[in-house]
């Protein structure tokens, strides 16, 4: 009992020390950093002695040595690879032979690469392609009134987006587009009756455009990552939008993010006064 | 050519072999990522070595030279041998040398509990106030780029919270209809901006990392791309 | 006209027949079910309680599993007639398994009730075995078995660890003698099946998109590389950020103050990581030209082995080697928060001019671009994490955003090569852009007409996007 | 310097201080909150309420202390469930911690009056396997045998010694999976080798910064549920509590906290409006200086 209460002591005045780093450096925080840097350096070696060399390694390659002597091949053996390339790794320390460690290093380099290529295409490019493929207008048969609300108003965004896309790109200050400015009004005009329509429709209709501001996104997304072309013109505004959409991305993600950063002091905040001052249940 | 000319060599039948691999379900091929994975645990632990030796060097230099905030270094460093005393050697483990080196009860576990923890989640939990500086100051209505990043992210926020149904209420209550009705729309407007414009944003960093780590990923194998291997002479 | 009457009559001679066996079977089901009723009310006299007998699973087949490692055999049925979508009778199916046709069948697993397949995972390769499927009752009775109870049980039959105390109540009260519920015909036994092997195959023929579709893109960066080598100008447009990496620089020699360089928290197996030593080599050489400080703690000791030979070739290949010092790179610790916590301090204490934060961050990026905001240093972000990217672009001067990160190397080194292997990539962004477009027009279409070709189109390509 | 320039220029260390204010105050308070469940989370409520007894729920446990305000009380919560519903529960972690934190959450469950705890075995009805390193390759490797991974259980029994796991080869006896996850290795992982590879059906709890992530996998139905952030937990606090076959709605910790969340977001959104607005109004002042 006596030892939970020193080690919440401890705890806390750990807690205050970091915490008094906001309000500027100072001793009280060096000494929590440098008690930090040095217990969680120790920690990683003494967890990876134990979970990385000792139970992964040590016992499969010691048992498989063990029945070579024996005279039987033993799948683990192959471990033996991995001693001898951490082994190298240590070469580095033996300034005239350094240069060996970099034989493990392209073992590292080159795995790391190969996995990550397959991974990455399969798991981000091909399947995030697979499910942008979807309808751009679907006609659900029925939905329930918030639900269509929300539709609605997601169309109303839909065409609201589109438009001022399509003005952007038309008329923008980065627009190269040649075309004479009535021309250019008269498409604008066209898209807007189109989108008026599109709006009064949905309104009568179930009209869901969901998939349509998908495919756009995801569209001028990756013009924007485009390295091939200059971002002028049609491209240039396709450009545009496309950091419109990563810009969206980034405020949502960050706004979603604010709550469980706040969390995470609630859970110190809770620590300070609950197991520690003990000034609220 | 030992130095240079079989690093890349290695780069390329290791980085080869691996992306083939994928295709080969028979043995040994078809678990030749996990053991990858294995193999860098362990090189991994052995490199800590350097790491562990370059943290000692540079604070036992501290201490000698009796530079500025000297004192700290000799806390880094009691810190880091009593860690690692503590649990290379199992110190107070209940089931000896034997147990888990995190079993409860060990002074690694109980240092673990009462000084890691705290540290590590109290400086976790800085991010809170970051969070809330960073957002005032970047969320201003500057220009288009700055003011699509606001609306999204005020959106969200509002919609996170019970907030948007109070205030409904508050209007509602008030006999103003439609501002009830706007806010009680926060919430589907919150997910709609989550399900579909965050969603194609997302996708297209997702397709677009997707082909830099791909054309990254050849570069090295080709040994196009030798910046890690380091100098050419010694 | 005749060959028409003569078709008219032979149907409605099909329906009378029809509705002659409707009637006659109606007539057997009545009196099945009066017998059912009659050995319920006798059922209930009896102690014992009465396993419903299901219909059993049909067509039964069982096949080594292709694309894999071996071991496995994949078995698939028809559900059992009792076996509806609500209030069906069945609760799983126990899969049995012998290698011989006629005896010693054992329990190798259990699935689902509406499942209609199953991998047996356990099989040794070239070994041949024979399967059958039992249809399991649900039980509705009362579970009158304990745990104490069931655990000698379940080692006297180890097998049944695969059901639940439910069912072994169920059966045990049927009979003692538990494993002869599933020999005595007690349940519904499916036919049996086999015999086959299980195989290890070469190839993983459910990968063969992903090949093609990866083979596409490799090959084009690949011939992208190659035309570049052989002298072909490439257009590639600038970016942004990467004329802020020289500015920042140059803005650190001018204050006298030092750069600081953080490579992410992940190891050398992360891609991200090693983007960002390699943009380290192209910086570090302009740092090595205009006499700057680099400072650059590490949170992994192969990213500080490999980031000092990064950089010590940075400053051979500019011409001071002398100036290096292996102090520039230094280890702190793994732990993400503990080296957050000194880089803070490094940070705040030294005050340097600009900070690079170029590879995999987790929630430590705004933890660090705040500090580092804090003092007033340029800050140049870039990472391939999409969940760190929105703090980094609103605390950085300049973020290069996830393909960026990868493509920032290969910009600043200016070789051909390198760019060519950007061309590649757009390339592949151009497939992909196409195969977005063509899908999504069918799907729309197919939606909007309702069309079923369209639909099966649509099917077919994403099918090809579905590994 | 007027008023606007000076809270535009304002020292962040104010802010910091209406933070902590924000979070700590509401503490003494106690209120309570109705909220609307969210598709994700009743997603989750659905996949779980349809298993029959004694099916056989993975849970993996892929976090640490620093994220258990908002992970610990939906585990709590979903804990609680399936210790009720009779479900049978593997505990698994590829964070150090994570099965430290499954205990905490097991410790309270069998704290609420509703469970007995004398009903339910260890080995039989649950079991903790402890903390496996590796990351994704332990999910790919559990593809072919759970008991490569884990030869034993987290209190050092051995694998086969454990009625429970007896009968469990690979994820095919497995009829739905949890993971509870703070970020590599998680959800995303799972979803990338046990649901693509392997086809469980997967659920997930995850901090807000994961979750926005994890949305696509959920939007294509690779994910069956989700829970995000400490909303996410208050939501299954609520649907959980309200239908495990008890009258009682309980309030508990996430339910709690997400008042202090709410008014240290009320903060947040406060600074904004008022950088915002001193913004435009300086902004229009300078364009007044410069049209003069």
């Amino acid at each position: 009992m006596d030892s939970n209460i020193v080690g919440v002591w401890i705890a806390a005045f750990l807690t205050l020390g970091i915490m008094s780093f906001l309000y500027k450096d100072n001793p009280w925080y060096k000494f929590s950093e440098a008690i930090f840097v040095g217990l969680s350096a120790g920690y990683w070696f003494a967890s990876l002695f134990w979970q990385s060399l000792h139970a992964k390694f040590w016992t499969n390659w010691s048992p498989a040595v063990q029945s070579l002597f024996q005279g039987q091949f033993d799948y683990n053996l192959l471990y033996t690879g991995a001693g001898i390339l951490g082994l190298m790794m240590l070469l580095r320390l033996v300034p005239p032979i350094g240069w060996i460690s970099r034989w493990p290093l392209s073992v590292v380099v080159g795995g790391t690469a190969g996995l990550y290529l397959i991974n990455y295409l399969v798991s981000n490019a091909i399947r995030q392609i697979g499910s942008t493929i979807q309808p751009a207008v679907t006609f659900p048969e029925s939905i329930g009134w918030v639900q269509s609300g929300g539709v609605i108003i997601g169309n109303v965004l839909v065409f609201a987006v589109l438009l001022v896309s399509l003005g952007f790109i038309l008329f923008g200050r980065s627009s190269t587009i040649d075309l004479p400015t009535p021309t250019k009004l008269f498409f604008f005009l066209i898209a807007l009756v189109a989108c008026g329509l599109g709006t009064f429709y949905s309104l009568s209709m179930p009209l869901n455009l969901t998939g349509l501001i998908i495919f756009m996104g995801v569209f001028c997304g990756l013009i924007y990552f485009f390295f091939s072309k200059e971002h002028t013109g049609f491209f240039g505004g396709a450009a545009t939008v496309g950091t419109w959409f990563l810009m969206v991305t980034f405020g949502a993600s960050f706004g979603y993010t604010v709550m469980s950063r706040m969390s995470l002091l609630i859970g110190r905040i809770d620590f300070l006064l609950v197991e520690w001052l003990k000034v609220v249940k | 050519m030992w130095r240079r000319t079989v690093p890349i060599m290695i780069t390329f039948f290791v980085g080869t072999v691996l992306v083939v691999a994928e295709f080969i379900p028979h043995k040994p091929f078809g678990n030749l990522g996990e053991d990858f994975s294995l193999y860098f645990d362990i090189i991994a632990v052995f490199a800590f070595i350097l790491g562990g030796g370059n943290l000692c060097r540079v604070h036992f230099s501290k201490i000698y030279r009796g530079k500025t905030d000297w004192q700290f270094s000799i806390v880094t460093l009691l810190g880091f041998f009593v860690m690692l005393a503590a649990g290379l050697f199992k110190i107070g483990n209940p089931m000896g040398i034997q147990g888990d080196v995190t079993a409860a009860g060990s002074l690694f576990a109980d240092l673990y509990d009462s000084i890691f923890t705290p540290l590590q989640g109290t400086m976790y939990a800085l991010l809170a106030f970051f969070v809330a500086s960073a957002s005032y100051r970047a969320f201003r209505a500057k220009n288009i780029d700055a003011s699509i990043l606001l609306i999204a992210a005020f959106v969200i926020l509002l919609g996170r919270t019970p907030a948007p149904s109070l205030i409904a209420d508050f209007f509602a209550g008030a006999g103003i209809g439609f501002m009830a009705t706007a806010f009680n729309f926060v919430p589907t407007l919150t997910d709609w901006i989550m399900d579909v414009p965050n969603l194609a944003g997302q996708r297209a960093i997702l397709i677009g990392i997707a082909l830099g780590v791909i054309s990254m990923a050849l570069r090295l194998i080709l040994g196009v791309e030798r910046t890690y291997l380091g100098a050419d002479s010694k | 006209m005749c060959g028409l009457f003569c078709v008219w009559k032979m149907l409605k001679l099909k329906v009378a027949i029809f509705t002659l066996l409707f009637l006659l079977l109606s007539c057997f089901s009545a009196v099945a079910q009066t017998e059912e009723e009659i050995s319920d009310t006798t059922a209930s006299e009896e102690p014992s309680y009465r396993i419903p007998k299901l219909a059993p699973v049909t067509n039964l087949e069982v096949q080594d599993s292709p694309d894999d490692a071996g071991g496995e055999i994949e078995l698939t049925w028809k559900l059992s007639a009792d076996d509806t979508e609500d209030n069906g009778l069945v609760s799983k199916y126990v899969i049995l398994r012998s290698q011989n046709r006629t005896s010693d069948f054992h329990i190798v697993g259990v699935a689902n009730h509406q499942d209609t397949s199953y991998i047996d995972k356990g099989t040794q390769d070239g070994t041949e075995y024979y399967y059958k499927v039992v249809t399991f009752p649900k039980y509705e009775g009362e579970v009158r078995l304990t745990r104490e109870e069931i655990d000698p049980l379940m080692d006297e039959f180890p097998e049944f660890t695969e059901l639940g105390i439910k069912d072994v109540s169920m059966l045990a009260e049927y009979d003692r003698n538990l494993a002869a519920a599933f020999i005595d015909e007690i349940l519904g036994i499916s036919a049996v099946a086999g015999p086959v092997k299980s195989s290890a195959q070469w190839f993983n023929s459910k990968d063969l998109d992903t090949f093609i579709i990866g083979l596409v893109i490799c090959t084009s960066v690949v011939i992208f590389i190659g035309l570049a080598r052989g002298g072909r100008k490439l257009f590639l447009r600038r970016i942004g950020g990467l004329q802020a990496i020289e500015n920042a620089i140059g803005r650190a020699t001018e204050m006298g103050k030092s750069i600081l360089f953080i490579p992410g928290i992940q190891d050398m197996d992360d891609v991200q990581t090693v983007a960002g030593i390699t943009i380290l080599g192209r910086i570090a050489k302009t740092i090595a030209e205009y006499d700057t400080k680099i400072n650059m703690p590490v949170s992994r000791s192969i990213v500080m082995t490999t980031a000092r030979e990064t950089i010590k070739e940075a400053y051979l290949s500019a011409g001071r080697p002398d100036a290096y010092s292996d102090d520039m790179v230094h280890y702190i610790t793994d732990e993400q928060f503990g080296y957050v916590a000194a880089v803070d301090g490094i940070m705040v204490r030294e005050k340097p001019a600009t900070c690079f934060y170029l590879g995999a961050f987790f929630a430590e990026s705004l933890i660090m671009a705040e500090t580092g905001n804090s003092i007033g240093a340029i800050q140049i972000a870039g990472t391939a994490m999409p969940a760190q990217l929105p703090f980094f672009v609103a605390a950085c001067d300049y973020t290069l955003i996830g393909e960026e990160l990868f493509a920032a190397s290969a910009y600043l080194s200016g070789e051909p090569k390198q760019l060519g292997s950007l061309k590649g990539q757009d390339v592949g962004k151009v497939i992909a852009m196409v195969f977005i477009i063509v899908g999504t027009a069918f799907a729309t279409l197919a939606a909007v007409t309702g069309s079923e070709t369209f639909l099966e189109i649509t099917n077919m390509i994403k099918s090809w996007f579905s590994a | 310097m007027n008023f606007w320039k000076a809270l535009l220029a304002i020292d962040r260390r104010w802010i910091f201080l209406f933070v902590f204010l924000a979070l700590a105050v509401p503490m003494f308070l106690n209120v309570d909150f109705e909220l609307s469940i969210s598709r994700e989370v009743q997603g989750l409520y659905d996949a779980l309420d349809k298993l029959q007894p004694n099916s056989k729920v993975l849970m993996s446990f892929d976090y640490d202390p620093p994220s258990a305000p908002e992970l610990q009380p939906m585990a709590d919560a979903i804990m609680k469930y399936c210790l009720k519903k009779r479900l049978r529960i593997i505990i698994m972690g590829l964070w150090p911690q994570g099965p430290i934190q499954a205990n905490m959450a097991l410790a309270r469950a069998f704290a609420d009056k509703n469970i007995d705890q004398s009903e339910y075995v260890y080995g039989i009805h649950y079991v903790n396997l402890g903390y496996q390193a590796g990351n994704e390759f332990v999910i790919q490797r559990m593809g072919s045998s759970f008991y490569d991974m884990f030869k034993n259980d987290y209190a050092g029994n051995r694998y086969e010694e454990l009625p429970l796991m007896r009968g469990i080869k690979n994820f095919n006896d497995i009829d739905f999976s949890i993971n509870f996850s703070a970020g590599y290795p998680g959800t995303v992982e799972w979803v990338q080798i046990a649901v693509d590879r392997f086809h469980v059906r997967l659920g997930a709890g995850n901090t807000a910064v994961q979750a926005p992530q994890v949305y696509p996998y959920y939007n294509s139905g690779q994910v069956v549920g989700l829970a995000g952030g400490m909303r996410g937990a208050a939501e299954l606090e609520g649907i959980f509590a309200y239908n495990a076959e008890t009258d009682v709605v309980y309030k508990d910790r996430g339910t709690k906290y997400m008042l202090s969340q709410t008014i240290a977001h009320a903060v947040v959104m406060f600074f904004i409006v008022v950088g915002n607005i001193a913004y435009f109004v300086i902004g229009r002042k300078d364009k007044l200086k410069t049209s003069k």
